[in-house]
C-alpha cells in the first residue's frame, strides 16, 4: 500500500498528538479514514460523524474513491447546504 | 411533429414554459395542506410558553374528554434509547423532560375538525417550573450562563471550555504573524448578524397515516421525501421501508424544508386513533417559533493589506447559535469567509454554542453570508481607507482556478475573475448618484452538492419520455431536467415528463439542497437517457442486422455509420419504441449514485441605496446580480434564483430578525413584524449570468441557487457607508440602527 | 358548536355550505368546497396568498367569516380562466417565469386581475405598492411586476 | 360562538347588553378574526354590523361635514373625491392601514376601537376634530374621537354600548390636513411614529392647527403644545423649530420590538415637521 497524506483541519491537532497533515498507507479513501481512526482513536468519533474528502480540488463522497500519494487530499466537515 | 421543425441541438439555454405552469397559474397544484382522505383527522400541537422550562405534569383528561378528540400524544408516546442526531431529531419533535426554545412542543391532539383540535388543545395543561434561559449568542458562550444540554459536546470540544460549546473548530494555513508584519494597514472589526427565517409562503403541513401493522403513508411539502421517512422513522422507531412518503408540490423551502418538525407527529397521532389518517398544518406563528430558522452570529475579523490592496493574512473567529441543539453552521461560515481570496496565512475559529432557541435548519448557503457579512464589510472598510476600488483589490487577490482555497484544498475550474469583470462593465457602475446615495459591492461563494441521486427514466410507446426523480421541484427544476433529457434524446422539449416521485419508486435520494437538484438529477437524467439511447441503437442494429457499435443517435433517430452510413434511413425514437414490445420489452435508463463533480460558484452584487438622514430608512435604488451558473440550462430560472437570493438578502440585511422578549419569548412571530420585503421595497434586479462551465457536468451545470443570498449583507452596509460614513457592523441595519449611527 | 347553513355563488355557481361561525371564508373554500388554489400562509391578513374578491371587492379570504359570505359573489382563483382559455395574466406568468414554487401565486393572480380591472396602464410603482400585500418568497418580484406589465399591454391591444 | 347580524344599532347594544360572556362587534374584522384565529379571544357572541342600515354610506352633513357609516372599508373613503378634496389627511391615514385587500375590509371604527395607540388612522381623526356618535342602552352620546382609546387594547366604551357613526367637521375655507407616518418597509408595517397635522391659514398665517401623534404614548395624543408653536406663524423656520421640539417633548413611548424610545421620540419630531409642511401647502391650494 502507498503511502497518502490526509490535510486535517488545524483544530484536529489535539487529537492527533499535535500533527496537522497525518500519512497512512492507503489506497482508497475508506482505508485512509480507517487507518486515520486506528493511529489516532480520538478522532474516531469525529471522522465517523460525517466528513467531506476533498481530493485534488474535487468532494467525494465515495470510500472507495482511489487515492495516491500525488493527491492532495483534505478532510473537511460535512457540507451541505439549503 | 416532423425532426426538422424543432431545433433539437439547442434546447438547452432556451426558456420554454415550465412543465408545472399551468398547474401553478390554475390553484389546481396541489401543496402540503391541500390533499384530504376519506375519515381524516385533523390535528393542533401544544406547545411551551416558555424559553426553558422543566416539564412537570401534563394532564391530557380534559382534552381526551371532548367529543370529537380521538388521540393525543405526548412524549411518553415515543420509543425510547434514542442516541445522536436522531434522539436530538425526536426531542425537537417533541419535549421530553426540559422544553427547551419558546414553541417547542409539549403535547399534540387530533380531533374531527380542525377548530375541535385547537379546542382540545387549549384544555391540556402543563405544569412548569421555569428555568434560566439564554438567548444571545454572546451571553451563551459565557462560563457562567445556564448550561443548556450539559455533556453534549462533541470530541472536537477541549476540556474547559463554556458548558454551551457543542462543537470547536480551527483550521487554516502560512504564517500569521509574518502576513500581518508584511502588510500596510491591519484591521479588527467584530460583526453580528441575528437569526433569519428562510420565510417561505406556504407553512409546514403534511398528511399522515400509520396503522396498527406498521405500515405508514405520509404526503407532505418538504425539500426530501427520503430525509422525512428516514427521520420520521428513526424517531417512531418504525422500519423503513415500511414508510411511503409523497412529496406535495412545495411552497418554497430554502433549506428550511430539508428536515423534519412536526412531521412524526401525524404519524403518532394516527397510529393512536385506529390509522385514521391525520393532517397537521402548522400555522406562521408556529412556523417562526418552531421550525429551524438560521443561526445568529458573533465574528471577528482582522485583514492584512498592503498599501497596493494585496491581502497579506487574514483571520476570522466566528461564534453562532443555532438553537438548542448541535448543528449551527459555523464550518461552512468559515470556509466561505475567505474563500474570494488568495491567502498566504489565514486562520480560521469556530464555536457552535448552544441557546433556549428553536433548533436552526439549512437556509440557502447555511453560514456563507454571515462570513461574507463580516469578510465582506472589512475589506470594503480597508479599501476605503487606502483609498482602492474594491472590485479591483477582489481581482487583485481573487482566487482562480487551481489556487488554493482559504479553507485547504486547491479549486477546481471556478470564473470569479471572469464574474468581476463583467460587473465592472456593467452600466450600474456608473449611473450617477445624489445626496445620499451610495454604493457598495461584494463578493459571495457557495460550494453547491451533488450527493445521493437515483433517477430512472423511460421510454414510453410513442417515443416520449418520463423521467422519475426524488428531487421535489421547488423554482423550476423539472424544466431544466426535461431540457436536459430532451436535449440528450433529440426530441422536443414537451416530449419529456419530468415527474417528481415518491419513495417507493426510486432509490434514496437527498433532498432539493445544496444547489443540487438540476446539477445532480439532471446529470442523472442525462446518463440514464444515454443509456436508453444504447439500447434504442442497439435494437434499430438487430433491425438492420448490422454491428450496434456501427449505429449512431442524431436528432432522435438511430441511424447506420460507418460503413453502414447511408444504407438505411434513420429509425426515429418513435418507431423504435412503437416496436419495443417485440423487440425485447420496456426500453429504459436509470442511474444511481454519490454525484461529484459539483462545480462552486461565485457571485459579486453592487448595490445602490438611498438613506434618509433624518429617519435613518434605507431604500435600494438600484441592484445588480452577476454570478456564474456554469451554464444556464433555463436562464429565466437562473435569473429567478439570482433575483430571489438577492431580495433574501436585502431583507436580512435591513429588516429579518428574530426578536425575543426579556422572557425568551418569540415577540415577533407574525409576517407583520417579521419583516421579509414585499413588493414595493424593491426595484427590478439586474441579472448577468456569467458562464464557465463546470467540467464535472454534461451540460457545465454549476448549481445557481445558494451564493446569491450571500452578497447582499455587506454589500448594502458598504453601500450606506458609502452614502453615510457611517458603518453599520450588526444586522439587520433597521433605521433605529443606522439613524443611531449617523449620530456617531 | 351550531353550524351556519350559507348560500352564496362562488365563481358563478351557487353553492351552500355549513360553517361553524368561526371558520374563516378560506376554511369554507378549502375545506367545505374543494377549492384549494387560495392558499394560507399566515392567517392574518398579511401574506395575501388567500386573496379573492367579494362582491368585487378584493379581501384575503382568512379575514372573512364564512358566515359572512351569505349572499354573496365571490370570485377565486379557480374561476379566473380553465386551460383552454386561460387570462392573459395567467399566461404572462407562466412565460415570464413569474413563479418559481408557485404558492403566492393565485393569490397574485387574483390581486393583479382586480388591479387591471381597475387600472388599465399600471406604473411598476403602482403594481408595486397594489401587491405589497401579496408576499413573494421565491422570486425577488422582478418578474411578477414584469408578467402584469405584459400582460396589461397585451390587454389593452399593445405588442409588448 | 353566535353569530349575530342584528338589523338596528339599537338592536346590536341590546345584543351586548345582555350577553353574559365575551362580546365582539363585527366591522371589517381584520383585527377581530386575527384575534380569533390567533386564539386570543374566543367570543361567546359577534355581533356582525354590517346588515344595519346606512353603515356602508358616505354622506355629507347639513353643515357641510361628513358622516361616515361604521363598515365603509378603506378603499371606499380613497374613492371618494369629495372626501379626499376636504380631508386628504384624514383618508390617507386609513389607506396606510394594510394592504389592498385588508383596504376592501378595513374601517375607521375598527381601527380606533381596536384601541391600538399606533393606529394610522386615528391621528387624522383627532387632528381633523372628528366625532363619534355612540349607541348604548341608554340611548346615544356624542364624544370626540380622542377619547375613545383609554391604553392600549381598551376603549372608553361601557358594556353594551356601540360606536354607531362617525363625523367629520365641516373642512371651511384654507385648511388642510396631512398624515405621515414611519415604518421600516414601504407597506404592511404597524406605524413606529405616526403623525397627522390639520391646520388653517389667513394669507400665510396659520390661524388653527391640531397636532395628533400615535405610537408615542398609550393611546394616540393631541398634542396642544405642537399646535401652539405654529399658530401665528408662517410655518417658518423658527416656528419648525418650536414644533419639532413640542412634538418630542410630547413622546411617551416605549421601547418593543417595533422601536426604541429615542428613535420614536426623534422621529416624531421628524414626522411632524414634514406633515406640517404637507398641510401647509395643502391649505394653500398647493398639490401636495
Amino acid at each position: 500500500m502507498a503511502t497518502v497524506a490526509l490535510h486535517l483541519w488545524s483544530g484536529l491537532r489535539r487529537l492527533t498528538g499535535g500533527a496537522e497533515v497525518v500519512e497512512v498507507n492507503a489506497e482508497t479513501v475508506g482505508e485512509a479514514l480507517d487507518a486515520l481512526c486506528a493511529a489516532h482513536p480520538g478522532l474516531a468519533p469525529l471522522i465517523q460523524g460525517g466528513v467531506s474528502v476533498v481530493i485534488d480540488g474535487d468532494m467525494t463522497t465515495s470510500r472507495h474513491h482511489p487515492v495516491t500519494p500525488e493527491n492532495e487530499i483534505f478532510l473537511m466537515q460535512r457540507l451541505k447546504g439549503g | 411533429m416532423a425532426k426538422d421543425e424543432f431545433n433539437v441541438h439547442n434546447l438547452v439555454g432556451t426558456r420554454p414554459d415550465r412543465p408545472d405552469g399551468l398547474d401553478k397559474v390554475t390553484g389546481r397544484a396541489r401543496y402540503g395542506a391541500d390533499i384530504s382522505a376519506p375519515g381524516m383527522l385533523w390535528a393542533a400541537v401544544v406547545r411551551s410558553p416558555h424559553a426553558h422550562a422543566r416539564i412537570l405534569s401534563i394532564d391530557t383528561s380534559k382534552a381526551e374528554a371532548l367529543e370529537g378528540v380521538k388521540a393525543v400524544v405526548t412524549r411518553a408516546d415515543f420509543p425510547t434509547g434514542l442516541t445522536g442526531e436522531d434522539w436530538n431529531l425526536q426531542e425537537n419533535t417533541m419535549a421530553g423532560d426540559v422544553a427547551l426554545y419558546d414553541g417547542h412542543a409539549v403535547a399534540a391532539v387530533a380531533a374531527t375538525s380542525q377548530l375541535l383540535a385547537n379546542d382540545a388543545a387549549r384544555l391540556i395543561e402543563v405544569e412548569y417550573e421555569v428555568l434560566p434561559h439564554v438567548i444571545d449568542v454572546d451571553d451563551a458562550i459565557k462560563p457562567d450562563a445556564p448550561a443548556i444540554r450539559p455533556g453534549s459536546a462533541d470530541a472536537s470540544v477541549p476540556e474547559g471550555m463554556a458548558p454551551n460549546v457543542v462543537r470547536y473548530m480551527e483550521f487554516g494555513h502560512g504564517d500569521l504573524e509574518d502576513g500581518f508584519a508584511k502588510a500596510d494597514l491591519v484591521c479588527e472589526k467584530s460583526y453580528k448578524t441575528e437569526a433569519a427565517h428562510q420565510g417561505y409562503i406556504e407553512p409546514h403541513a403534511c398528511m399522515g397515516q400509520l396503522g396498527e401493522d406498521g405500515k405508514g403513508e405520509m404526503w407532505v411539502c418538504t425539500q426530501g421525501q427520503w430525509f422525512i421517512r428516514r427521520m420520521c422513522s428513526a424517531v417512531l422507531g418504525m422500519e423503513t421501508s415500511q414508510l411511503r412518503v409523497t412529496p406535495s408540490e412545495i411552497g418554497g423551502g430554502f433549506g428550511g424544508k430539508t428536515t423534519i418538525f412536526m412531521e412524526p407527529l401525524s404519524l403518532a397521532l394516527s397510529r393512536k386513533a385506529g390509522g385514521k389518517p391525520v393532517k397537521l398544518v402548522m400555522s406562521r406563528a408556529e412556523v417562526l417559533r418552531a421550525t429551524g430558522p438560521t443561526a445568529s452570529a458573533s465574528m471577528d475579523v482582522k485583514i492584512g493589506m498592503t498599501r497596493d490592496g494585496t491581502m497579506t493574512a487574514a483571520r476570522a473567529e466566528f461564534r453562532m447559535q443555532g438553537g438548542a441543539f448541535p448543528g449551527a453552521p459555523v464550518d461552512m461560515a468559515l470556509y466561505c469567509a475567505f474563500a474570494p481570496y488568495k491567502l498566504p496565512a489565514v486562520a480560521h475559529i469556530g464555536y457552535d454554542v448552544l441557546a433556549n432557541r428553536p433548533k436552526c435548519a439549512a437556509y440557502r448557503a447555511p453560514g456563507s453570508p454571515m462570513g461574507a457579512f463580516a469578510v465582506e464589510s472589512l475589506v470594503d472598510e480597508m479599501c476605503r481607507e487606502l483609498g482602492l476600488d474594491p472590485i479591483d483589490v477582489r481581482l487583485k487577490n481573487g482566487v482562480k482556478s487551481g489556487d488554493k482555497s482559504s479553507y485547504g484544498p486547491k479549486f477546481g475550474s471556478i470564473g470569479l475573475t471572469e464574474v468581476l469583470e463583467a460587473t465592472k462593465a456593467h452600466p450600474n457602475l456608473a449611473a450617477p448618484l445624489g445626496p445620499n446615495q451610495g454604493r457598495g459591492a461584494a463578493a459571495g461563494y457557495w460550494f453547491n452538492h451533488g450527493g445521493e441521486t437515483s433517477v430512472s427514466m423511460a421510454i414510453s410507446e410513442d417515443g416520449t419520455a418520463q423521467v422519475s426523480v426524488g428531487t421535489p421541484d421547488i423554482g423550476g427544476s423539472r424544466a431544466s431536467i426535461a431540457l436536459m433529457t430532451a436535449e440528450t434524446l433529440g426530441i422536443p422539449y414537451e416530449n419529456v415528463r419530468v415527474n417528481v416521485v415518491e419513495t417507493g419508486a426510486l432509490g434514496v435520494n437527498e433532498p432539493t439542497h445544496g444547489s443540487r437538484a438540476t446539477f445532480a438529477s439532471g446529470k442523472a437524467a442525462v446518463v440514464a437517457a444515454e443509456q436508453a439511447i444504447g439500447e434504442m441503437c442497439r435494437r434499430a442494429a438487430n433491425e438492420w442486422g448490422i454491428d450496434p457499435e456501427a449505429v449512431e443517435w442524431v436528432d432522435g433517430a438511430a441511424q447506420p455509420a460507418g460503413p453502414n452510413a447511408g444504407k438505411f434511413p434513420p429509425m426515429s425514437i418513435a418507431e423504435i419504441a412503437g416496436k419495443m414490445g417485440s423487440t425485447g420489452g420496456p426500453i429504459s435508463g436509470h442511474h444511481e449514485g454519490n454525484l461529484d463533480g459539483v462545480g462552486a460558484s461565485f457571485g459579486t452584487h453592487v448595490v445602490d441605496v438611498e438613506v434618509d438622514p433624518e429617519t435613518g430608512r434605507t431604500t435600494i435604488l438600484r441592484y445588480l446580480v452577476v454570478q456564474d451558473a456554469g451554464r444556464a440550462i433555463h436562464p429565466s430560472y437562473v435569473e429567478g434564483q439570482y433575483q430571489g437570493g438577492a431580495a433574501q438578502g436585502i431583507g436580512w440585511a435591513l429588516n429579518e430578525e428574530y426578536v425575543y422578549d426579556d422572557q425568551g419569548r418569540l415577540a415577533n412571530p407574525v409576517f407583520l413584524d417579521y419583516r421579509v420585503p414585499v413588493a414595493s421595497d424593491l426595484p427590478m434586479i439586474d441579472t448577468v449570468i456569467v458562464e464557465v462551465p463546470n467540467p464535472g457536468h454534461p451540460f457545465g451545470v454549476r448549481g445557481v441557487g445558494e451564493t446569491g443570498i450571500t452578497p447582499p449583507l455587506p454589500a448594502i452596509a458598504n453601500a450606506i457607508q458609502h452614502a453615510t460614513g457611517a458603518r453599520l457592523r450588526h444586522l439587520p441595519m433597521t433605521p433605529a440602527k443606522v439613524l443611531a449611527a449617523l449620530k456617531g | 358548536m351550531t353550524k351556519v347553513h350559507v348560500t352564496t355563488t362562488v365563481n358563478g355557481d351557487p353553492v351552500e355550505f355549513l360553517a361553524d361561525p368561526r371558520e374563516t371564508l378560506l376554511d369554507s373554500l378549502r375545506n367545505s368546497l374543494g377549492l384549494t388554489g387560495s392558499k394560507e400562509g399566515c392567517g392574518t391578513g398579511d401574506c395575501g396568498a388567500c386573496s379573492v374578491t367579494m362582491n368585487g371587492t378584493l379581501v384575503c379570504s382568512c379575514l372573512v367569516l364564512g358566515v359572512e359570505a351569505e349572499g354573496a359573489q365571490i370570485e377565486t382563483i379557480e374561476g379566473m380562466g380553465g386551460d383552454t382559455q386561460l387570462h392573459p395574466l395567467q399566461r404572462k406568468f407562466v412565460e415570464h417565469a413569474a413563479l418559481q414554487c408557485g404558492f403566492c401565486t393565485p393569490g397574485i393572480l387574483v390581486a393583479a386581475k382586480k388591479l387591471l380591472e381597475e387600472n388599465a396602464n399600471p406604473t411598476e410603482t403602482e403594481i408595486r405598492y397594489w401587491l405589497a400585500g401579496n408576499l413573494c418568497r421565491c422570486t425577488g418580484y422582478d418578474k411578477i411586476i414584469r408578467a402584469v406589465q405584459d400582460a396589461a399591454a397585451e390587454m389593452r391591444g399593445e405588442a409588448a | 360562538m353566535r353569530y349575530h347580524t342584528p338589523s338596528t344599532f339599537e338592536d346590536a347594544a341590546r345584543l351586548a347588553a345582555s350577553a353574559s360572556g365575551l362580546t365582539r362587534f363585527l366591522a371589517g374584522g381584520t383585527d377581530v378574526l386575527v384575534q380569533l384565529r390567533a386564539g386570543m379571544v374566543q367570543p361567546d357572541d359577534l355581533i356582525d354590523l354590517k346588515k344595519i342600515s346606512g353603515v356602508d354610506a358616505i354622506e355629507r352633513t347639513e353643515d357641510g361635514g361628513w358622516h361616515i357609516g361604521v363598515a365603509v372599508p378603506g378603499i371606499r373613503l380613497g374613492g371618494h373625491a369629495d372626501l379626499c378634496a376636504d380631508w386628504p389627511g384624514v383618508v390617507e391615514g386609513m389607506e396606510l392601514v394594510g394592504s389592498t385587500q385588508i383596504q376592501g375590509r378595513a374601517t375607521l371604527v375598527g381601527n380606533l376601537c381596536n384601541g391600538s395607540p399606533a393606529a394610522d388612522s386615528v391621528p387624522g381623526l383627532v387632528a381633523a376634530g372628528a366625532t363619534v356618535t355612540i349607541t348604548g342602552p341608554n340611548g346615544t352620546r356624542t364624544v370626540p374621537v380622542e377619547d375613545i382609546p383609554v391604553s392600549p387594547g381598551k376603549t372608553s366604551l361601557a358594556a353594551g354600548e356601540v360606536v354607531s357613526a362617525i363625523t367629520l367637521p365641516p373642512r371651511g375655507s384654507n385648511g388642510g390636513d396631512a398624515y405621515l407616518r414611519f415604518i421600516p418597509r414601504t407597506e404592511m408595517d404597524i406605524a413606529v411614529v405616526g403623525c397627522a397635522v390639520n391646520l388653517r391659514l389667513d394669507g400665510d398665517t396659520i390661524t388653527e392647527a391640531r397636532v395628533a401623534l400615535g405610537a408615542v404614548a398609550p393611546t394616540v395624543v393631541l398634542v396642544p403644545e405642537a399646535a401652539d408653536a405654529i399658530i401665528g406663524t408662517t410655518l417658518d423656520d423658527a416656528a419648525i423649530a418650536a414644533l419639532v421640539a413640542a412634538a418630542e417633548a410630547a413622546c411617551n413611548p416605549i421601547t418593543d420590538k417595533r422601536g426604541t424610545v429615542e428613535f420614536r421620540t426623534e422621529v416624531a419630531g421628524v414626522l411632524a415637521k414634514r406633515a406640517a409642511r404637507i398641510a401647509y401647502s395643502r391649505a394653500k391650494g398647493e398639490n401636495a
